[in-house]
């Protein structure tokens, strides 16, 4: 058995509204703000996944993804691998581009 | 055939257009042929949920005349007066299918373009009402749905602030794979500010504001894309509609605002078919026709093309006709509450919808260079829409209601069982379809707006009018149980049953509106059950002299489990002048005495009872006579006004046993009463005939009430007492004990049962049953 | 004279219109603020409404901070002016750090609409002088953010200092147990519904007394809460004046 | 002047009650998922920032978490440098600015 850490990524897919996003840039001006655009909000779900191996491991994490956390009609995940390390505070912000598991629907 | 003709043929199957509607369109062209972007219009106008090209000529039987009607069906919603100078707006509509994709998003959007049909006539909207339809609760895919659905009509209701006051929520396995999400909207008026959906007077600006034009809903017309675009990406067209409540919310504030301001000429909402329909439909109501500037539509996304622009049904916007002198105001009022809002397009006097691609100059007119990339009349796209009759037949074996006076029905199986009929009531309490709705409701904001007298829960919702002495009284009902049996006679029973919802608490009906759920109409008995659903609803609508004042047609209500039981939804709205006097269902005092109006005939298929216990095959639902329904009603709206009564329940889903346990739960005080027995235990019981009602009152009116009701031609009896903390039934007569040896004493038949166990039933049944409780 | 009471609009108010009748029942003349501009119009105190301001988006509040309109409702607070936050308005202040703590997903994840039972802790603050303290109140609540939090430091603080204006109780009166789902339905810590600042000038809680000032509506007991804010925003009218005219 | 993308992964600071990340962690059984848990539900915000050089770029973008996509009473956030890549992912949905309000001609 081995314990891996991952985050799940969820964004909404191109082109669907985002309603979240929106807002934040409207309200970007009363914070003095500018430069700033293209604002995507999406969720992040961190979580520990205990199996027998690193593959097991993210296949569990790939369903609970596809079939809980994201809706895939609107929105992408990304999975990440996570140290122990970047469940606190200040990630290491080097991390790798969040590439893997993009699954358009 | 040319090349270019051949493409066409192509396109319009896969736009859904059958080969006769591409020979009408041409018809409607002078012949020719459309091009991509025109029959992409055609497409969408042509459905059946823009044209109504199988319902049309049903819904024209509907009577639409009555009482106060400022508006009636043709427009956004129906609006009827209340009196000193204030109107009712109402209108129902489905987002079933939306919803069966993504539950959530599904239902706030359905919430959604329901609120802005009340809104596009210069209502606030007041009041929401859900009347929503599952497969069986213990199914995953079910719980899935009702979880979504329900925190979508919350999600969305919330947020912009409308109260959630009412609905139903049914099951039934004939949703298992196509549930229905019906939502009704309520809005108050200063009559004076009634706005209508056109665009009249040529040189009028066309405005558009709210949110800007993505590719959402553009799903099946899609295929366009790629047939004439190569292959660009197909997830780049969502097919899912993504609400965003906050952008309604302020989208209500600025257009209220431009009506009160007198802004606007007029105002038309964007649903269904988008830019297409908002401007065809607004110009062929008034004999104009519109130029729009397809460049100036505020968009979303980079690289839309035309018909994406055209057809994309974007949620919250809305569509102006605008005086040009009056264009700069009309400009601040949306900015002023951070919507986009932009000049689109011209009033004409052409009749047309035209489509320009590279600028309009002052006048209107394309600019040099431009190109008129689409030309069709307006009414070919609406109101001359192709008409399809469509062939009714009705299936081979059906069961029709037992006349009064049948032998008695044989179904009673509680002493056969052994069964005790205070276990019967229980379960009958428990189960999904009757036990309290609280965990739905309890996920909406029913108080916002501070209006709220009586909120979900315990039968019509009623709303205060504020500065007045008045009360709006609403509900929705439907009955596809009976329905499924005899279509008939489930729409008549829908409609007796909600106005009788609204006229037991003293208020008079004003309208009906109603959303009428059905499968392909091209199957010869889902469109008999359709127009008999119509006639029903017609019939019930003449003899209790209501206008139906709107409504939506929602068909192809079929998955691979086959079609729905036909399901017509119906919303009343009514008036209560006191709210004074405002009646409720449950016991007030102890010591009243507890009398039943009306008589129980026989007939239990339909009912609670026969989901539970099975219905003998011979049996069939009970009948329903208008006209006693219509002397009911008069008698207890002039029972309450005289203040005569206490409280008043229908008896409806569960029967007399289950009115009587609603009466005790609600107030906390128990019943004595004593049940004679006509037929049988069970119809008297748990039996659903219709047209009946449980009253208490002060002893010292009870005479006069007994009185009323027989110059109203109704039976009346008293039954027993308000008092206690149990209810107890006992049966006489000579039903009682009746013929069979089995059948047991009087005792056997009795049912005495605990108020905090009803209660303990009632609370916990629907959340048992959908798992969110041990 | 009737008391000008500033009722906030920002864009997704929408309990302004409830706050702005209610306080018209109570004898005051309310001022709609709006959310774009810096003046609060000399009113004598200010209520942020209920609603989804901006939405909610991102968090409940935390966008409204951010207008100017806020900004000069945090210098009049500063400046010992009368500041009532209801529902939204309470996330609000929350947000700006006018009141102390944060208010969380409701512990069962869901929105929650129904009537609940408060008491109010103190009688001796502006917002709650008019109530007689007699019995639970009676009003609804409806929100989806509401469950109260704030370190056990700051919780501690609170109740030493009396900062716990309101607190959910049982129907018998009781305080409700952190886990009492029926009295306690968001899971508020130490079941506060309510707290006001250190100065005792701004005071927010999440149920609402506008949609329980009336007896048609079931329940008339938010109206005291109403009018103990109309009463002090009059007294305060008369104080601001006197300090004026001192200095 | 130089174009970032970054994500603010926001996330509840360890002992604060995430009643969402409880819920999920309850409905795994339902998908016969086991092996999960330590379940925390934050916010993912995606955002593009305009600015001189990459030094004010991230500033920009700490002021934004700081203050406004994160509550430092009940949060923690870090922020990810992330690839032009996932910026063509997140098409720009933008609005045009809410005061686009032009009359043609
Ligand atoms: N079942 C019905 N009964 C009466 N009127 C109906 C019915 N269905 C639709 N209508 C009316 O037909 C018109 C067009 O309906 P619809 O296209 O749904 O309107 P909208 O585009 O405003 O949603 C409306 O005025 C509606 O009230
Ligand atoms: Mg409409």
């Amino acid at each position: 058995m081995s314990t891996h850490r991952y985050a799940v990524n969820v964004t909404p897919k191109p082109g669907i509204l985002d309603p979240q996003g929106r807002a934040v840039e409207g309200s970007l001006d009363h914070l003095g703000i500018s430069g700033v655009s293209g604002v995507r909000v999406g969720r992040r779900v961190e979580l520990t996944v205990d199996a027998a191996d690193e593959t097991a491991a993210r296949a569990i994490v790939e369903r609970l993804a596809g079939e809980l956390l994201a809706n895939p009609l609107i929105e992408a995940f990304a999975i990440e691998s996570i140290a122990g390390a970047s469940s606190r505070t200040a990630a290491p912000d080097t991390a790798p581009p969040a590439t893997a598991g993009e699954r358009p629907a | 055939m040319t090349v270019a003709e051949r493409s066409v043929d192509l396109l319009h199957r896969r736009l859904g257009v059958t080969d006769e509607e591409l020979g009408a369109i041409r018809d409607r062209l002078g012949g020719r042929d459309p091009n991509d972007l025109e029959l992409a219009m055609f497409s969408v106008m042509w459905s059946e949920h823009c044209s109504y090209k199988s319902s049309k000529p049903l819904l024209k039987t509907l009577p639409t005349a009555g009482d106060g009607v400022v508006a009636g069906p043709g427009e956004n919603a129906g609006v009827i007066s209340i009196g000193d100078g204030q109107a009712v707006a109402f209108k129902i509509e489905s987002h079933n299918h939306p919803s069966a994709v993504e539950p959530y998003q599904g239902a706030a959007t359905g919430v959604g373009g329901i609120l802005r049909d009340i809104f596009t006539m210069g209502a606030r909207p007041i009041a929401v009402l859900d009347a929503l339809r599952f497969g069986d609760p213990g199914d995953a895919r079910t719980r899935h749905l009702i979880d979504g659905v329900v925190r979508g009509v919350g999600g969305y209701g919330n947020c912009v602030g409308v109260p959630t006051v009412g609905g139903e929520l049914v099951f039934d396995p004939t949703y298992t794979g196509n549930p229905l999400v019906n939502v009704m909207a309520i809005g108050l008026l200063e009559e004076r500010q009634l706005t209508l959906a056109a665009a009249p007077g040529p040189g009028n600006l066309v405005v558009l504001f709210g949110s800007t034009t993505g590719r959402d809903g553009i799903g099946g017309a899609s295929v366009l894309a790629s047939a004439t675009f190569g292959d660009s990406d197909p997830s780049k067209r969502p097919s899912v509609q993504v609400g965003d409540p906050f952008a309604e919310k302020l989208l209500i504030e600025a257009s209220l605002e431009l009506i009160e301001r007198g802004l606007v000429e007029g105002l038309q909402d964007l649903g269904a078919g988008g830019i297409t329909c908002a401007t065809s439909e607004t110009a062929d109501r008034a004999g104009t026709g519109i130029v729009v500037d397809l460049d100036a539509i505020p968009r979303r996304e980079p690289d839309m093309e035309p018909f994406e622009v055209m057809i994309s049904e974007s949620q919250e916007r809305m569509c102006a006709a605008v005086l040009p002198d009056r264009w700069e105001a009309v400009r601040d009022v949306c900015v002023r509450w951070g919507l986009p809002v932009a000049v689109i397009g011209r009033v004409t006097d052409d009749g047309d919808i035209t489509v320009v691609e590279g600028g309009l100059d002052d006048d209107g007119r394309a600019r040099a260079g431009a190109r008129e990339i689409a030309r069709m009349p307006a009414a070919a796209l609406t109101s001359d829409a192709i008409i399809h009759e469509r062939l009714a037949t009705a299936p081979q074996h059906r069961r029709a209601a037992p006349a009064p006076g049948a032998p008695i029905d044989p179904s009673d199986r509680l002493p056969e069982r052994g069964m005790d009929p205070g276990a019967v009531l229980l379960g009958l309490l428990g189960t999904a379809n009757l036990s309290s709705r609280r965990a739905v409701f309890e996920q909406y904001d029913s108080t916002v707006g501070a209006d709220t007298v009586a909120g979900p829960g315990r039968g019509a919702a009623v709303l205060r009018v504020k500065n007045t002495t008045k009360a709006l009284v609403a509900s929705t009902d439907g009955n596809q149980a009976v329905g499924a049996l005899d279509p008939y006679l489930g729409a008549a029973l829908s409609v007796a049953e909600a106005t009788r919802n609204v006229a037991i608490t003293g208020a008079r009906p004003l309208g009906v509106t109603n959303c009428l759920n059905y499968g392909d109409p091209t199957r010869p008995e889902a469109f008999w059950q359709l127009s008999e659903g119509v006639r029903g609803l017609g019939d019930a609508c003449r003899v209790l002299g209501l206008p139906v004042t709107g409504g939506n047609v929602s068909l192809y209500n079929e998955s691979p489990d086959g079609p729905i039981a036909p399901t017509p939804v119906i919303g009343v709205v009514g008036l209560l002048e006191d709210i004074g006097r405002l009646v409720g269902p449950a016991f007030v005092t102890e010591g009243d005495p507890i009398l039943l109006v009306g008589e129980s005939t026989p007939g239990m298929s339909g009912s609670a009872y026969a989901a539970l216990a099975g219905a003998a095959v011979e049996d069939g639902p009970p009948a329903l006579d208008l006209a006693r329904e219509v002397a009911l009603q008069a008698f207890i709206r002039e029972a309450i006004s005289r203040e005569l009564v206490a409280s008043a329940q229908d008896v409806s889903g569960g029967g007399l046993a289950v009115a009587l346990a609603e009466g005790a739960m609600w107030s906390g005080l128990g019943a004595q009463v004593r049940v004679p027995v006509a037929t049988s235990p069970a119809v008297e019981l748990f039996g659903e005939s219709p047209s009946r009602l449980v009253l208490t009152a002060r002893p010292r009116f009870a005479p006069a009430l007994m009185l009323l009701a027989l110059q109203h031609g109704l039976p009346i009896e008293e039954l027993g007492v308000v008092g206690g903390d149990r209810l107890v039934i006992e049966l006489i007569g000579a039903g009682a004990t009746g013929a069979s040896e089995e059948r047991g004493s009087r005792i056997a038949d009795a049912l005495e049962v605990p108020i905090a166990d009803l209660r303990h039933a009632w609370d916990h049944g629907l959340a048992r049953a959908l798992g969110w409780e041990g | 004279m009737t008391v000008r009471i500033g009722v906030v609009v920002f864009p997704g108010s929408n309990c302004d219109r409830d706050t702005v009748h209610a306080l018209v029942q109570a004898g005051a003349e309310p001022v709609e603020l709006w959310h774009e501009e810096a003046s609060l119009g000399g009113v004598a105190a200010v209520v942020l409404p209920g609603g989804f301001a901006y939405g909610d988006y991102l968090r409940a509040g935390v966008i409204a901070r951010f207008s100017p309109v806020m900004r000069s409702v945090a210098q009049f607070a500063a400046d010992g002016g009368l500041v009532l936050g209801i529902c939204n308005g309470f996330q609000v202040l929350a947000e700006a750090g006018l009141v102390p703590g944060a208010l969380l997903r409701n512990r069962d994840v869901r929105f929650l609409g129904r009537e609940v039972s408060i008491s109010a802790e103190r009688l001796d603050t502006p917002f709650t002088h008019a109530l007689d303290g007699a019995g639970p109140l009676r009003m609804p609540i409806a929100h989806g953010e509401g469950c109260y939090f704030a370190d056990a430091a700051t919780l501690d603080a609170l109740e030493a200092d009396g900062g716990v204006l309101f607190r959910y109780v049982d129907e018998a009166g009781n305080r409700a147990a952190e886990d009492d789902r029926a009295a306690n339905p968001n899971g508020s810590l130490r079941a506060i519904a309510g707290v006001i600042n250190a100065v005792g000038n701004v005071a927010g809680l999440m149920p609402h007394p506008e949609r329980a000032s009336e007896a048609i509506l079931g329940s008339d007991d938010g109206a005291g809460i109403v009018r103990s804010l109309v009463e002090s925003a009059a007294k305060a009218v008369g104080e601001r004046r006197v300090t004026v005219a001192l200095r």
